[in-house]
């Protein structure tokens, strides 16, 4: 059990933990935090690719190393706009919820353009 | 069992702990302070699968700047009033049951690696020297797979670009509402004072060692937008409004800079994307540190949220 | 390295214009970003026509030299750099986006023009650029030939795409957003899943290098279908398809005919590139029955919501649920139950064909209802009574866009249905003929209600709120047009989706 | 001359670890925030100072050196702020959890 699998272990049960968490919490604040520690997950299966993949003295391949680098800052880029949403969606209605309140979303009559 | 890996197991045993303990905790706040701790624990984990490149970004990015964004946020939805019904019980089995089906082929699909590991580390060093970087990751991020860096920039304005379009129309081109600290308390802007100069020369730093040692446009960018937002929130600076040039300028420069020498690049060189022989290294330091700024000012920006107010003339 | 023979990739003499086609976008957001104001909207007005210029020249050229273009970005080939490349495929899809951009971009003139005296607005200076971003985005995704690539370009799209449907921020309007956006990263995050584990297996995400190296083996089965799954939940196929009906019918006019015509539809192309290139032949006949099976819930649910529906918008959207079904049965068809080899160019050809139908009859269908809210303040499909005779022009367009969906002669739609039921009659698979059949015919049920109900005479003297712009109903009908005369592409390029197909395919090389 | 340095950092970081230990005792033992606080501060701030004098002779180089001490001097600053701005919150809204 190097340390590689491990982490690769590690990485994929927080994959099912926020799965979990995205799919059955209803706050939208939650979610957003369970996306989070699921993208961590996948991260870290990079991280294990790339551990088993060191070769010329490298502590590993760099190739996935800087694919997590660029999803990292766009998970943190995605994370802030669903945050701007949710305290937006407060502004607006006073409540933070996922859950429409008249089915259909949006058959109030004001419609829309 | 070497003590490194009693290291390894107890690190992980940790990471899913708090990870349990940010989805299972009541209390949206407890759980917010429980993914800071795992983001930096995180980034311990990227140091023991070396890719200490990836845990200067996590540290920053992850554990940081989204720690900071959640926390904004829990303050403010405190005052949300009624919270939602939790799901019931036969949907949260059937998710569990779907969750770890995911996670058990997940786990299989990893616990199985081809006989010959492929790897491109090889040919990665074979060709870094042609770049004179002496950073692999950065060698990647900015010679073999530049068009990816480029177009994450551009994905990183458009995130701004649609934060700022959330905000109502009578404040558009007004100042962000990032909370600022209640009153002036000499502590913090003690701290803002002191900080930030140190701050900035740690960000110079990290985004010049990144072509020899691991660090880099994003972790400085990251170091940098801290700073900022030290400053702002302390009340030294005040917030800048979206509609000045100079803001929009500062955003756009590394694009720009990195899309200018792209396109030289077909004409001097022999690809898009491609640097004249020789000069790779100045080129790409000059697009990491464009690059520095603009990521510094948008991830500021991101985290200080959408217009609120407008700016009394 | 276990792979020898590296592909013989090498840039193809006019490679230099799929650059183009990423850099022009890129360049457009950024310049329109930094200049803002009314500036967004000057430099999306040269930059979009001269999209479908580039697209129609790229067209050509693949159609001419009948091989693909490629270009290999800053001159590192594959599997250590990026490159572009553009496929028949890949040419007809830009083409129809790029036409399809430009006749939202005139549409959209009128409601997201700048006024003269203020200097800039939120909501016009947002749309110009998001509009810009996403025609960025579907280049990358028909041009990417790396499936990291193609990762940022889905993220480029999501995030081009969900401001536009909270664009006039209402409450509900927010929240349809903010599902879209949290579906939508739960697509990328299990796409990413899905390329980890694929590097890790062959040291290689591009395309052209994996379809030589994929064999079946646990991680790759896992990639695939992490991947699939996500790439589902982007394109609302049926079990995943809840944000799409709110977001597309909350967003304004113009945003929902892009959604829905050309957002949905890069997702889509992915899954086809994956299948079909990264992967060929891997789609076993239980994976390609499976797919059918999705597509075909998804037109059955999709058809009777969507005649359920009192509200215009809302029953457009959930059409799109359905079509998108449809799109999904060519997999069985193309992939046959046989063998695992690819039996029918047709049924790809088809595939696509009714990809881009959908894409001209969608948009010009949810002009169409933007211009009727526009005029009666609602879009009550009960009191649409006496619409026709106010605005004329633009019930047409949504008649002909009707008549493109259902499949009927000349249009594309039925051209599209045709090489299916002829890829059904030959690989023997009857069920999908009825599946294709009776989704016609759902169609039809709610296309007739809908104009039913506008030619009826209005039971109230009818004044129409707004003098609706002339252009306006042009784009619209020039889309229905091009989607219904779609169908004489049969005599011209249709064999255009076989350029740059792998020889297996094809039977022998072209 | 090696093995000295090791049983210095051998001893000096095990005697920062349970300078550690003690902090993590205090703060879950102490009854309101403010003692909680003191604790904290006082002894991590002397615990992480142990660990990184036991690792100034590892550290590669002069330049290794200074950043580490560098690394204790800025927790050493920032654990102080954020102590004074927790205190000053928990005296204004009572020591409610």
């Amino acid at each position: 059990m190097n340390a590689a699998n491990l982490f690769g272990l590690c990485g994929a049960a927080l994959v099912g933990f926020g799965l979990y968490g995205l799919v059955t919490n209803p706050e939208p604040l939650r979610k957003i935090l369970a996306f989070n520690l699921l993208g961590s997950g996948v991260f870290l299966v990079f991280g294990v690719v790339s551990r088993r993949a060191a070769a010329s003295g490298l502590g590993g391949d760099p190739v996935p190393q800087a694919m997590v680098i660029t999803a990292i800052v766009v998970a943190f880029a995605a994370t802030a706009m669903a945050i701007a949403l949710v305290l937006r969606l407060l502004q607006e209605t006073g409540r933070s919820t996922l859950n429409a309140d008249n089915p259909g979303g949006t058959n109030t009559d004001r419609g829309n353009s | 069992m070497t003590i490194l890996s009693v290291f390894d197991i107890g690190l992980a045993v940790l990471i899913l702990g708090i990870g349990v303990w940010t989805i299972a905790a009541r209390e949206a706040f407890a759980a917010v302070i429980g993914f800071v701790v795992y983001g930096l624990l995180l980034s311990i984990a990227w140091v023991r699968l070396s890719a200490v490149d990836v845990a200067l970004t996590e540290a920053a990015i992850g554990g940081g700047m989204t720690g900071m964004l959640m926390l904004g946020a829990v303050a403010r939805l405190r005052l949300a009033k009624g919270n939602d019904t939790r799901a019931s019980l036969p949907v949260r089995l059937a998710a569990g049951v779907l969750c770890a089906l995911v996670a058990a082929g997940l786990a299989t699909a990893i616990l199985s690696p081809p006989e010959a590991i492929p790897t491109l580390a090889p040919m990665v060093m074979e060709n870094l020297a042609q770049s004179g970087l002496g950073n692999p990751v950065a060698g990647v991020l900015f010679v073999y797979r530049a068009l990816d860096t480029l177009l994450e920039k551009v994905v990183l304005i458009l995130a701004l670009l649609g934060v700022w379009s959330l905000a109502p129309d009578s404040v558009w081109g007004g100042i962000p509402g990032l909370r600022l600290y209640a009153q002036r308390s000499s502590t913090l802007t003690f701290l803002a004072q002191l900080l930030p100069p140190l701050g900035i020369v740690v960000a110079i730093y990290m985004c010049w060692v990144g072509a020899k040692e691991p660090g880099g446009a994003f972790q400085g960018g990251t170091v940098l937008a801290a700073m900022w937002l030290l400053v702002m929130i302390a009340g030294l600076r005040s917030v800048p409004s979206i509609d000045q040039r100079w803001l929009r300028l500062l955003l756009v420069v590394g694009p720009v800079i990195f899309l200018a020498i792209g396109i030289a690049g077909m004409v001097l060189a022999t690809a898009f994307l491609a640097y004249p022989a020789g000069y790779a290294k100045p080129l790409i330091v000059a697009v990491e540190f464009a690059l520095t700024l603009s990521i510094g000012v948008a991830l500021g920006l991101l985290a200080a949220g959408p217009p609120e107010r407008v700016q009394r003339p | 390295m276990p792979d020898a023979n590296v592909l013989p990739d090498a840039t193809t003499t006019d490679g230099a214009l799929l650059v183009l086609a990423i850099v022009l976008p890129a360049a457009g957001v950024l310049l329109s970003f930094v200049l803002g104001g009314r500036y967004a909207e000057r430099i999306a007005s040269v930059l979009l026509p001269s999209g479908v210029f580039l697209a129609t020249i790229i067209f050509a050229d693949v159609w001419q030299s009948d091989h693909q273009l490629i270009y290999i970005i800053g001159d590192w080939k594959p599997p250590l750099g990026i490159a572009l490349r553009a496929d028949g495929l890949s040419a007809a899809m830009m083409v129809t986006m790029a036409i399809v951009i430009c006749a939202v971009a005139v549409f959209a003139h009128a409601d997201f023009g700048t006024r003269a005296g203020s200097v800039e607005a939120r909501a016009p200076f947002a749309f110009w650029i998001l509009l810009m971003a996403i025609w960025g985005a579907m280049n990358l995704i028909f041009l990417g030939g790396d499936l990291f690539t193609l990762y940022v370009a889905i993220e480029l799209l999501t995030f081009a795409a969900v401001p536009l449907v909270c664009l006039d921020g209402r409450a509900e309007t927010l929240q349809a957003a903010l599902r879209y956006l949290l579906f939508a990263l739960l697509g990328s995050i299990l796409y990413l899943v899905g390329t980890a584990l694929l590097y890790g297996s062959y040291a290689t995400l591009d395309i052209a290098l994996l379809s030589r190296r994929v064999h079946m083996e646990p991680a790759t089965l896992a990639a695939a279908t992490l991947m699939t799954i996500g790439l589902f939940a982007k394109t609302a196929l049926f079990p995943l398809h809840l944000w799409l009906p709110p977001a597309h019918a909350g967003a304004p006019a113009a945003a929902s005919a892009v959604l829905s015509a050309v957002v949905v539809k890069g997702s889509f192309f992915i899954v086809v590139r994956l299948w079909f290139d990264a992967m060929p032949g891997m789609l076993g006949p239980a994976g390609a029955q499976l797919f059918g099976a999705l597509g075909t819930a998804a037109i059955v649910v999709g058809s009777v919501v969507a005649l359920r529906q009192q509200r215009l918008k809302l029953l457009i959207a959930y059409s799109t649920v359905a079509q998108i079904g449809y799109l999904f049965l060519m997999f069985p068809l193309a992939l046959g139950t046989v063998s695992a080899e690819l039996q029918s160019s047709g049924a790809l050809a088809g595939g696509m064909l009714q990809a881009i139908s959908h894409a001209t009859a969608k948009a010009a269908m949810f002009m169409a209802a933007g211009l009727i809210y526009a005029v009666l303040g609602h879009d009550r499909i009960a009191e649409l009574g006496g619409i026709a005779r106010a605005i004329p022009m633009t019930i047409f367009a949504f008649a002909l866009g009707g008549v493109s969906l259902i499949g009927l002669p000349p249009s594309g739609g039925f051209l599209a249905k045709w090489l299916l039921l002829e890829a059904a009659v030959a690989t023997g698979q009857w069920w999908w003929a009825i599946v294709m059949l009776t989704g016609g015919l759902f169609t039809s049920a709610y296309m007739f209600i809908v104009l039913s109900r506008a030619v009826a005479p209005p039971n109230a003297p009818l004044e129409p709120r707004i003098a609706v712009p002339r252009y306006q109903e042009a784009a619209a009908l020039a889309l229905a047009l091009t989607s219904l005369l779609l169908g004489l592409v049969a005599l011209g390029p249709a064999d255009i989706f076989g350029v740059g197909r792998p020889d297996s395919m094809m039977g022998g090389p072209r | 001359m090696k093995l000295a340095f090791d049983i210095f950092t051998v001893v000096l970081v095990t005697a920062g670890a349970l300078f550690f230990l003690a902090g993590t005792v205090g703060l879950i033992r102490f009854p309101d925030s403010l003692t909680r606080l003191h604790a904290l501060t006082k002894v991590d701030n002397l615990g992480l100072g142990l660990v990184v004098l036991g690792l100034l002779p590892q550290a590669n180089g002069v330049f290794g050196a200074l950043k580490l001490v560098s690394i204790w001097l800025l927790v050493q600053l920032s654990g102080a702020i954020v102590t004074q701005l927790i205190a000053g919150a928990v005296r204004q809204r009572g020591p409610q959890g």
